[in-house]
């Protein structure tokens, strides 16, 4: 086994009716430090956590939403999105956020961090893991 | 009106905790009366004075402190629920040989018959939780 | 007499709004707060289950949840109500009891 | 408004995987000294609350189920179950347990406190409170 | 490969269950755990979508939880194992990797 | 085989703290490591020495206090998660201002790098939750 491991971290849960879409980003942000191969996937309600324009004023909790954007300087550039959650949701893919990365092998190209992928592939995605972490 | 409160889940966990303080705001500035919130299962954890949110979060504890103190709201804390989830106050912490309590100022730690009372003593019982 | 249904879970996930609307007598009033404010969302999975009882219950979400969530009205079924936590309290005050669908 | 209030505990949950069903009978033991009128509703996975033979010696957790035998005695004599729920979940009346109390107005007769109400006799039901307590 | 995947809720409220089985490959299995064990039962309104996977993936059920909620193993589907935690920790151990469907 | 298991919900609330610990006793019982716990979420509330559950319930505290000296496991509760709701060691109190802390024997609170470095460095990772 490489030194390198894959990690997934799946959520599935929308945000700020419980705690877990925060703090599964504040897991993403410390692991980001330990140079692991790592991906996250949204489906389910947690495709709801990349909606634009979340404004939490109202309720009092503080907007994590703009922490995603923040992703790539961490090197955190994959973002899988599973279509059908979407669909279901009756959203699409302008319904979120735009999360951009720099691609260090592509002379440093801006690219689109969320990549709407199938359930199918989704599933595959989940079983080249190494290790998976649910919130 | 005399509108009852019930917090069922845990401060930061669930948005329960919150969405009552919203709420309660709400109907005091609306003109009725919240007489108590009872705190049950985790919504006993609302109450430790321990929490040390990140500076740019909300303190929920102290939010219901200090709405407590000005509204004259009785904050009352299930005993039965708050001895399984390790909340005490200085009586309970010396009954039960521990060395130390940790409930917050504004909150008492009472019986269910709290609970009871005020869903006969309120007009309306509103519950947040899971 | 009429009661006010709150609900606060995803309707996807979760089959308490369904449990709810199964529950609910006409004259009814069912506020979607919390997670709950996904159920009020038109063209999904469970907006023909809400549209369906929109009729003889008066369905309202809390506003400052679906903006926390990004969510703007015009995103709503029709005939949904948005309300703050202001008309939060007057839900309460009018109907004769509420019940929690935890 | 009478001194008496009509209060109904409504349990949704199923036991053991979460507290709610376990601290929610325990506030009827502490209501029953009240004095008011009680009732309580088992629908969705609540009616798995009320399951024969419960044996909690392999999770490790105290089995509450017989609590539910000894409701007679605080005069809680009004168990409502929803068949739709339990017709869900595969289940019949033979498979909650026997709930007897003594109907103090027929001369102590023992009498089952279970009783198998319809979708819309729950909702009749739950429309007749004063309170609601959820759980 | 492959994965063992948990799932502690009861898929009558909580559609997990679903969603776990709609990402299984063949060769994996599914552990229910918790109120989870529900969705080994026959004769209910959701046996339908375990039944139809029990072949490609191999279902198992944590006997400690179903005899803590009353269940005995003849109420199981065909073709679903009970386990102990020791079976457990062997599912672990057998599969590559395990997902919690939390 | 190395098992890193992680808990996310709290003691008495969801029964996560209670399949975990059945699950890590039979993972030792068959020759397995278990080299660390790790508490996030509500999970850090397992952590807590002030639970008192009533004498006929389990004890969740202090079967992982045990069953950690017996077995050298390291029992790391998250420091983010503990802030937040009330969990704190002597450290934290007083690099918090606070009066007391409430941690039991055999927990230590720490960073979730030791979440990461529990993944890296064991076989298979198990997650208790909800």
């Amino acid at each position: 086994m490489s030194d390198v491991k894959k990690f997934l971290y799946v959520n599935r849960k929308a945000p700020y009716g419980t705690i877990y879409a925060l703090e599964s980003l504040e897991v993403v942000l410390i692991g980001a430090a330990f140079d692991q191969d790592v991906s996250l996937a949204f489906l389910d309600d947690g495709v709801f956590q990349l909606t634009r324009d979340q404004n939490t004023d109202g309720i009092g909790v503080k907007n994590f939403s703009p922490t995603f954007r923040a992703l790539g300087d961490y090197d955190v550039t994959r973002l899988y999105v599973e279509k059908e959650s979407l669909d279901e949701r009756g959203l699409t893919a302008d319904d979120l956020q735009e999360i951009m990365y720099e691609d260090e092998d592509d002379d440093w190209a801006e690219k689109p961090a969320i990549r709407i992928v199938s359930r199918a592939e989704m599933t595959d995605i989940m079983a080249e893991q190494d290790v998976i972490l649910s919130f | 009106m005399k509108i009852g409160v019930v917090i069922s889940e845990g401060p930061y966990t669930h948005e329960a905790a919150d969405t009552a303080y919203n709420f309660v705001k709400a109907a005091l500035t609306a003109g009725h009366e919240v007489p108590r919130v009872f705190f049950y299962h985790d919504g006993v954890n609302v109450s430790t004075r321990l929490s040390v949110p990140p500076q740019d979060e909300r303190h929920i504890q102290n939010n219901w402190t200090d709405l407590a103190r000005e509204h004259g709201i009785d904050l009352v804390v299930c005993i039965a629920a708050a001895q399984r989830r390790g909340i005490l106050d200085r009586n309970e912490a010396e009954r039960q040989g521990k060395d130390t309590d940790n409930i917050a100022e504004g909150f008492r730690i009472s019986g269910l018959g709290q609970l009871i009372e005020m869903g006969i003593q309120t007009d309306r019982l509103v519950m947040f939780g899971d | 007499m009429s009661t006010l249904h709150t609900v606060n879970k995803s309707p996807f996930v979760n089959r308490t709004l369904e449990s709810c609307l199964n529950h609910c007598k006409d004259g009814d009033a069912v506020l979607m707060i919390e997670d709950g404010v996904y159920g009020g969302l038109g063209g999904t999975a469970v907006s023909a289950i809400v549209a369906e009882k929109a009729g003889s219950v008066s369905i309202h979400v809390l506003t400052p949840d679906m903006e926390a969530r990004g969510l703007s009205a015009d995103r709503l079924l029709d005939g949904i109500t948005c309300v703050g936590y202001d008309g939060f309290v007057e839900l309460v005050t009018k109907h004769d009891r509420t019940q929690a669908w935890l």
